[in-house]
């Protein structure tokens, strides 16, 4: 984005374009007309401009793409071009742009003085900040110390340089989701540095040891992707076959959800069960005689791992250990992921793919991998320094270690020691309140930043927007001290991160080889530099056999174990209301947070649904309104992660309890004790019935049928239009439509918040959630099969439910004033400006997917920059529904009369099909049976259904159906 | 026949009745204004809370999804269905000839008018932006863009006006003789009040003439017409193709409901008005024991509906019909049903003894349960069926709010208030059709029934 | 020709004043009735046809059917907005709006053409009116040239009127 | 018949005519915006389009590109105006001549609302040949632009229904 547009005229356009967030009346919009001094060639004023960069949200590095109008960013959607995102996001992803509205952002520097924080000039901010470190650098070496999350290579080198300037390397990354134990597995089994990338697209089974790849683990995002490909059904020795998935956990995560079975273990037995997998790999000669290991180490080491043996020391039922190894040894290529912290447990998966061949498969570990970030022993390291007193100068950007740093570390006494703590950042945090100075940073949106996430992949991401808040880059800060700090201009060249990005991206240039220009013109608009990575061909160390050490037994009585939670990750999305808002997939529960009991156990400790249960172990204790349900292992507690946060702004505080703080260790896991405190707390969720009562709603067919090429007998097609009294409509020019692959949709739900950021929701809170007043215009349906039925069903059943433009919509003719009619592109449309509220149409919608607004929408300021200008911000009192983004139509309808062109197909892509990472949804035209919407349900003729179709209102979202694999079936 | 002159009070002259019904409009007392006090505060306590909501948003009332329909749509169907008797006294009675209703018809249509207008409130209370309502009424606009007739609520804007119309046209057609005949007697300001609206009466020859013709043919107006209104009502939900609403019985079954409750609301204002204005010998126990018998009827009828309905989604074997009727009986509304049952279908049965149909106090009571067992029954249908919707992840049971129940404790205040105020200000009484109907009767012991006919 | 005078007659009872207008029509001479309640014995002993409020109820009628279906189909073709796959002009639920218009426009023309019809609102009172005629009792006034006073007195006395005034008319 | 029905039926007659004008004007919506807009500036829309015929994009420049037709940058005036010759339009060509002055913002007025449930855009109106004149009214002999016609809803369906444009809401109201 170019200089020309000053921030005070951005301010204007803010001002004048966010009318559009007035409220509708018949109130003209703004004023004045303001004109810019000197126009800007990148941006024309009333439409949008597209801006390449990378999301910084979690350590997969999406590639994104920012919809920027007046110079507001104003939704992110995944980058085409990116090979991790192809163009989808996640929920977090979406949310990204709360965070840079963020009401709670720091506002400008603060420095402590008496009374809590109080607001200084830059000047005298960096004053005091060089001055700290000046002192602490003459003090001696090694004085001055970093954290940070994750940083991008330029970053990291920027820091360390800043550091070198003040004679230290502390230079510490803490991320606390970070997979160590993975890392000192592949040391030790592979003797790598850097983990494998997974091809689960290429596997033919798959087991899952702990790793909820759906929601926080690795890159979600390309799991996504790659499980919905791994789970359409192939064609294998000439039959069609379902790839089967188990997932081997605690608790029924997302994932687990989409796998065919979950084996529910105690924590820290998912090692014993992958021995014992192995174990029946070895007995059935299912090892792959070229792997080159010696069978005799392995038997050795699985010998008493037998299936039978385990089962009774697990719990685990021997007959699920069979089939996960009948399923993992007689396919091609498979692959087990490993997500605990047990190492033991890496170590077995390790052996586990290496000897059925699978490593350089689909578990390929590549040359040119990025740096390893710290490992635990570092973050250690530092904070014994600290403890000791030998550090001066604390900087902290990002990471938040106060809330999540392992409780045994005791890091709020080290930070305490530290003379000079300097909090660099966006939004305070609980590491932030007990900072000296606080030093308000850009978004990564609003300054430019490289990323790593993997071989071959480097991520460009570019200031999108002006700064909105008064914040500077954390890299020219760093600089910027480093020159006051007296570093010389050999050693730190530059002047600010945009020339050191751009000079860390011209060997990059060179190895792509043609001009820089051209180079740095193309990444820009790619994004980033993708290339083909080289497979490292990795062969298992021998030693592991010997080196392996037993699994740790699982604590007796009860346990604890924290779970990433999808949308909050470590804590860092907390502060966003979208992802407070929106349910989470499984439990669907919204704005709190729970511990998940079994009924079992909760009947043995006196607990009751939504009762408040004490958890006390050797590092805390915390309360939480209980969730029984059947979906966690007896005698474990789940919590997930992210809530409990003190400091860290009004969306996040005071909402559910910080398991972090029940957690000596590095691990997940913890013994602990439970007691009822006798007080409850209502859990809220939008859904009230978890059993569909085989009305049809999300339908599923089992792999058998689908390969029979039958239905199955409960549900023979209606005809399509049985009855009709009138003869219905043509739509000549388009009819828009979607097809809904439910057997793709995991529920992760980022369909749901990109509905959120474009078409301007408003979050409701919990309270308004609990009586059903939520807006979201697209939800997902989750349902669980009914007991009886639990052997001829998928474990959960999701699909989104969006408005289905009916051809013979129940609600439009109900409407005395139109507000609710058809239009010529066989759309429903709710003209918001004509409707009088009556609600007879939501009364009449058997899908109830319209919403009311109950009260009049408000934005905390500035999250209002956000709202898009395309989309009318709703008052109190009219009704609201999915539009199909009625907006992106006529946009790309404009464009294609302007061109002289028909509408390309694929061209309207609505936010949520745009977003979905499963790519479950697809938009298109009816009329043109070319067209991929049309293909899709061509192509899948006998998964086809439409919801309630007995009531025959024409709906125009086609669904498939989800497949199953029979239980006990491999 | 004889039935009727065994209980008739014929002894009262033309000038008896004259003087008890001029009787109770005579300036009212201290107790009578406070009455209205404390109505008129409800009321206002109601419009406060109306302009709270109005102001804030539909939040402050319980609603959410999916029961975005609960107390004010009860209580426009409520007060519809209570409006209908007054017009079947006034207008079918009339055309059949029924002599007993000439002492209660006024009293009965003059509660039709009030609870019309009273029911005319709430749709535009429960709207999103009620200050839009008007878009319900076709009206030039530089859009041409006129209501959706299709839809019911255009039918049931229309079936409302035209019903509030068309009665209170013949309700002032029938008060033109008997305001006459009190601006005789009137003094001060009642007396230009009630000239104005006598309209200079006489009761000529040639005024009685068309007024006649007049008044048979609004009576023939309004009988069709009271029968569709509340079958549109009923369409309002029958349209609808939510289980529990989408049924063909509606029709009928709502229209038997509003008899049923309307006549019982008639017998709750008259019983104790009867009392506390001494005309016992105008009302007599005859008229309370043949309304009585209207609403023992009905009553049949009603229970008869719910059986049918019950029946039908058993017969359907539609499996969602099905689960909203068990939710209907016994989900967490499913008290509300028993309720119902117990008021509208087994309480009334007491009516079968002739002696309770005719001593008051117990009538009293029974209609009182009547009103609540049918409110009851319009909440059930309309809010049950919702709650227990086609997609079991949306159901959800709604809560009320002060907002909803203050607004409809306002609404029977308001109700009241209009009518205690007409009680003494209008001859709520028709004189008139008294002296014809005794004079008929005379008429009709001397020649027999046939000559007088 | 000699001045007419006005007898105003007063009956308590109905019957009596039936027999007398009969008596009164016989001799074709001009009269008018008050009465307290609207009586059909009266209206018919005096009139041959029936009023002509049904026509105008009737012509208010059709008006109003003819009103609903040009405005409900005019404003539906205005627009052709589709709703619910129903065609544009949908008659079925037409005819509702047809119905209500129908009994709308046909009860206010009821009450306007009776009004005017019976000359009212009218504040000038009909001569020979007294309070009571709107009470209990039945009022015959005749009027007649001054000679034949004396016979329709004697009339109205034989026909049971209780008293008998004399006005110059 | 005698006097009272006559004067009934001419009381009656005024009333109805009374409520029929009533509704006619009513419906015309006088409060609908007339009002003279004063600008900062006393530029002369007659003497820039009239005189000079300059094409109404040169300075709207995004009308045909976006849904705004967009207000004239500074620079574009002084494009024209920067050189010496021009006298009268030191305001504008101070900040662009003497380098200390900072930047300052022009506050047009709007003459032409629209409601914010209306998405209008300008292109599509643009590239289907529409003269800018037939919402504008005749600009070139404006010295100060004035609304000719009220843009309601009215106006513009009026004219996609003549030449058979889209006549579905959602294309304005989303």
């Amino acid at each position: 984005m170019s200089e020309g547009l000053s921030r005070r005229s951005f301010i204007k356009l803010a001002a004048t374009a966010g009318a559009a967030a007035a409220i509708p009346g018949c109130e003209p919009a703004a004023r004045n007309l303001i004109p810019y001094v000197v126009p800007d060639e990148n941006v024309i004023p009333g439409m949008p401009t597209f801006y390449a960069t990378v999301c910084t949200e979690c350590p997969a590095g999406c590639g994104l793409v920012a919809r920027v109008r007046e110079g507001r960013v104003i939704k992110l959607e995944g980058n085409p071009a990116d090979p991790i995102s192809r163009g989808s996001t996640c929920a977090r992803g979406q949310a990204a742009l709360q965070e840079v509205y963020n009401p709670d952002r720091l506002a400008g520097p603060q420095i402590r003085g008496q009374n809590g924080f109080e607001t200084a000039s830059w000047d005298d901010a960096l004053k005091t900040f060089n001055g700290h470190l000046g002192t602490a650098s003459k003090a001696g070496k090694d004085r001055v110390a970093f954290i940070s999350g994750p940083l991008g290579p330029t970053q990291t080198k920027i820091a360390q340089l800043w550091l070198g300037a003040y004679g230290s390397n502390r230079f510490v990354t803490y991320e606390r989701l970070a997979d160590n134990a993975a890392r000192v597995a592949a040391k030790a089994s592979f003797g790598r540095d850097d983990l494998p990338i997974y091809h689960i697209d290429q596997a033919d089974a798959l087991i899952s040891f702990g790793a909820d790849f759906l929601s926080t683990w690795g890159s979600p995002v390309e799991f996504h992707r790659q499980y919905a490909a791994f789970r359409t059904p192939k064609q294998r020795h000439g039959q069609l076959t379902l790839a089967r998935a188990t997932y081997v956990g605690p608790l029924m995560t997302m994932t687990a959800a989409k796998c065919d079975e979950w084996v529910a273990t105690s924590p820290g037995d998912e090692a014993a069960v992958a021995l014992s997998v192995l174990n029946v790999l070895v007995k059935q000669g299912w090892v792959s005689r070229n792997s080159g290991i010696d069978l005799d180490a392995l038997r050795k080491l699985v010998v008493d791992f037998e299936p039978a043996s385990v089962a009774q020391k697990t719990g685990v039922s021997a007959e699920s250990i069979m089939r996960m190894g009948e399923s993992f040894g007689q396919s091609e290529s498979a692959v087990a992921l490993a997500g605990t912290d047990d190492p033991a447990l890496h170590n077995a998966v390790a052996i586990l793919n290496a000897v059925t061949g699978n490593v350089g498969k689909t578990v390929v570990f590549a040359e040119g991998g990025p740096a390893p970030a710290s490992s635990p022993a570092d973050v250690e390291a530092l904070v014994k320094a600290m403890a000791a007193g030998e550090v001066d100068v604390l900087v902290v950007a990002g990471g938040n270690p106060v809330f999540s740093m392992p409780v045994a570390q005791k890091f709020n006494d080290a930070i305490g020691k530290v003379g000079f703590v300097a909090w660099l950042g966006t939004v305070p945090d609980e590491t932030a309140a007990v900072a000296h100075l606080r030093l308000p940073t850009d978004h990564s949106l609003e300054t430019w930043h490289d990323t790593q996430p993997r071989a071959g992949v480097h991520g460009l991401g570019q200031p999108v927007m002006v700064r909105v808040f008064d914040s500077r880059p954390l890299g020219d800060l760093l600089l910027a001290s480093a020159h006051a700090g007296g570093a010389k201009a050999e050693q730190v060249p530059w002047e600010n991160t945009a020339d050191a990005v751009n000079a860390a991206w011209q060997d990059l240039g060179t190895k792509a080889g043609g001009t820089f220009d051209d180079f740095w013109e193309k990444v820009r608009r790619d994004g980033g530099h993708f290339e083909d990575v080289k497979a490292a061909s990795v062969s298992l160390d021998a030693k592991i056999f010997q080196a392996y050490v037993p699994a740790p037994q699982p604590p007796a009585g009860l346990a604890v174990v924290a779970v990433p939670h999808i949308f909050f990750y470590d804590g860092r999305g907390a502060n966003k209301p979208w992802l407070q808002e929106i349910p989470e997939p499984v439990t669907q529960l919204v704005w709190d947070g729970w511990v998940q009991v079994h009924p079992d156990t909760a009947r043995s400790l006196g607990v009751s649904q939504n009762g408040i249960v004490e958890l006390r172990t050797d590092a805390g204790v915390i309360s939480l309104p209980a969730l029984i349900s059947e979906h966690v292992r007896p005698g474990v507690l789940a919590v997930p992660t992210g809530q409990g946060h003190t400091a860290y702004g009004r969306y996040a505080n005071g909402k559910g309890a910080n398991v972090w703080s029940l957690l000596s260790g590095w691990g997940k896991v913890a013994a602990v004790k439970a007691r009822p405190t006798g007080d409850v707390r209502r859990l809220v969720s939008p859904l009230f019935r978890a059993d569909q009562m085989e009305r049809g709603i999300v339908q599923t067919i089992s792999i058998d049928d689908l390969a029979k090429g039958v239905l199955p007998p409960s549900d023979e097609p209606v005809p399509p239009q049985p009855y009709e009294m009138y003869a219905p409509f043509a739509y000549p020019v388009h009819k828009w439509a979607m097809t809904v692959d439910a057997n793709s949709c995991t529920g992760c739900s980022a369909c749901v918040a990109a509905c959120y950021a474009e078409n301007n929701l408003h979050v409701v809170g919990k309270d308004y959630v609990e009586i059903g007043r939520v807006m979201s215009w697209i939800r997902v349906e989750r349902y669980f099969p009914p007991k009886d039925k639990a052997d001829e069903a998928p474990l959960m059943q999701v699909a989104p439910m969006l408005c289905q433009h009916c051809d013979r919509a129940p609600c439009e003719p109900v409407c005395p004033v139109f507000a609710s009619a058809h239009t010529k592109e066989g759309l429903n449309q709710q003209i918001y400006n004509r409707c009088v509220g009556t609600r007879y149409c939501n009364n009449n919608c058997p899908y109830k997917v319209r919403r009311f607004n109950w009260s009049l929408p408000e934005w905390d300021e500035p999250l209002n920059l956000q709202l898009n200008p395309d989309v009318s911000v709703r008052g109190a009192g009219v009704m609201e529904k999915c539009s199909f983004c009625i907006q992106r139509i006529t946009y790309a309808e404009l464009n294609a009369l302007i061109e002289k062109r028909p509408v390309r197909d694929g061209e309207v892509q609505p936010a949520c099909v745009q977003a979905c990472p499963s790519k479950a949804m697809t938009f298109g035209d009816e009329d043109d049976p070319q067209s991929a919407m049309m293909q899709r349900r061509i192509d899948n003729k006998l998964r086809r259904y439409l919801v309630l179709e007995e009531i025959n209102v024409g709906p125009n979202v086609t669904y498939l159906r989800d497949i199953y694999q029979t239980k006990g079936k491999a | 026949m004889a039935a009727a002159v065994k209980d008739i009070n014929l002894d009262p002259t033309f000038a008896d009745i004259d003087r008890s019904v001029r009787a109770i409009m005579e300036p009212p007392g201290l107790r009578y204004w406070l009455w209205i006090g404390f109505l008129l505060a409800l009321t206002l306590t109601g419009g406060a809370l109306w302009t709270n909501q109005i102001y804030n948003g539909l939040q402050v009332t319980g609603l959410g999804d999916p029961v975005m329909w609960a107390v004010y749509i009860t209580n426009f169907v409520f007060w519809v269905g209570i409006a209908h008797s007054g017009t079947l006294i006034s207008a079918i009675l009339y055309l059949f000839r029924t002599r007993w209703r000439t002492a209660v018809y006024r009293a009965a249509e003059t509660m039709t008018i009030f609870a019309v207008a009273t029911a005319g409130l709430f749709p535009v209370i429960h709207l999103g932006r009620p200050w839009f309502f008007y878009w319900l009424a076709p009206y030039p606009n530089q859009r041409f863009l006129q209501p959706d007739f299709r839809s019911p609520l255009t039918w049931d804007f229309f079936a409302i006006s035209t019903y509030l119309t068309i009665s209170s046209l013949f309700w002032f057609t029938g008060l033109i003789p008997d305001v006459a005949n009190v601006r005789e007697i009137a003094t001060g300001w009642r007396k230009k009040f009630y000239t104005i609206v006598a309209l200079g009466w006489q009761g000529s020859d040639r005024q009685w003439r068309h007024f006649s013709m007049a008044y048979l043919l609004l009576a023939g107006l309004a009988t069709p017409l009271v029968l569709s209104v509340h079958s549109v009502v009923s369409w309002d939900f029958a349209m609808g193709q939510l289980p529990g609403w989408h049924s063909t019985i509606f029709a009928p079954y709502f229209v038997a409901g509003a008899i049923f409750s309307g006549v019982a609301m008639v017998l709750t204002l008259l019983i104790p008005m009867r009392w506390v204005m001494g005309l016992e010998d105008l009302i007599t126990p005859w008229h309370l024991d043949n309304l009585a018998k209207v609403i023992l009827l009905t009553s049949l009828v009603v229970s008869y509906s719910y059986i049918v309905e019950s029946f039908m989604a058993w017969y359907s074997q539609d499996p969602i019909e099905l689960m909203t009727f068990h939710m209907r009986y016994f989900g967490p509304w499913g008290w509300m049903f028993w309720v119902m049952v117990a008021c509208n279908c087994v309480i009334p049965l007491l009516l079968f003894s002739p002696r309770i149909r005719t001593s008051t106090v117990p009538l009293f009571i029974i209609t009182i349960f009547v009103n609540i067992g049918m409110w009851f029954e319009r909440f059930v249908i309309i809010a049950g069926s919702l709650a227990t919707n086609f997609e079991p992840s949306q159901w959800r049971f709604w809560h009320p709010s002060i907002t909803e129940m203050g607004i409809t404790v306002g609404a029977f205040a308001w109700f009241l208030m209009l009518f205690s105020l007409f009680a003494r200000f209008m001859p709520i009484i028709s004189m008139t059709e008294l002296k014809e109907g005794i004079t008929w009767l005379k008429q009709a012991l001397r020649q027999g029934y046939a000559k007088a006919a | 020709m000699s001045a007419e005078v006005e007898l105003v007659g007063a009956f308590a009872d109905e019957e009596r004043l039936v027999h007398c207008i009969g008596q009164l029509k016989a001799a074709q001479t001009r009269f008018r009735v008050f009465s307290p309640i609207p009586s059909h014995h009266i209206n018919s002993a005096i009139y041959t046809r029936s009023s002509f409020v049904r026509w105008f109820v009737l012509l208010g009628g059709i008006t109003g059917i003819v009103t609903a279906f040009m405005l409900t189909i005019g404003t539906s073709l205005e627009w052709n907005l589709v709703t619910g796959g129903k065609p544009i002009a949908s008659i079925a639920p037409y005819c509702i709006i047809g119905f209500e218009l129908m009994v709308l426009f046909g009860g206010i023309s009821a009450l306007t053409s009776w009004i005017l019809l019976a000359n009212l609102p009218t504040f000038e009172p009909l001569s020979g009116y007294r309070p009571r005629f709107s009470s209990d009792e039945f009022g015959l006034v005749v009027r007649c040239a001054e000679a034949d006073a004396e016979r329709f007195e004697s009339v109205l006395r034989d026909a049971g009127a209780q008293e008998i005034s004399r006005e110059a008319a | 018949m005698n006097l009272n029905l006559n004067r009934t039926l001419l009381t009656l007659a005024l009333v109805m005519f009374a409520a029929g004008v009533g509704v006619i004007a009513f419906s015309q919506r006088p409060w609908a915006p007339r009002f003279d807009v004063q600008q900062p500036i006393p530029f002369s829309h007659r003497i820039h389009a009239g005189v000079n015929k300059i094409p109404c994009q040169y300075c709207h420049e995004y009308a045909r590109r976006s849904s705004t037709s967009g207000v004239p940058p500074v620079q574009r005036c002084v494009g024209c105006h920067g050189s010496q010759k021009s006298g009268g339009l030191l305001p504008v060509t101070r900040p662009w001549t003497d380098t200390k002055q900072s930047n300052f913002e022009i506050r047009w007025n709007r003459v032409y609302t629209l409601p914010d449930f209306v998405r209008f855009t300008h292109r599509p109106h643009i590239n289907a040949g529409l003269a800018c004149q037939t919402c504008h009214g005749p600009v070139e002999t404006m010295e100060r632009i004035q609304p000719v016609h009220e843009i309601n809803m009215g106006f513009c369906i009026d004219c996609h229904t003549k030449r058979g444009a889209t006549q579905d809401c959602y294309v304005c109201h989303h």
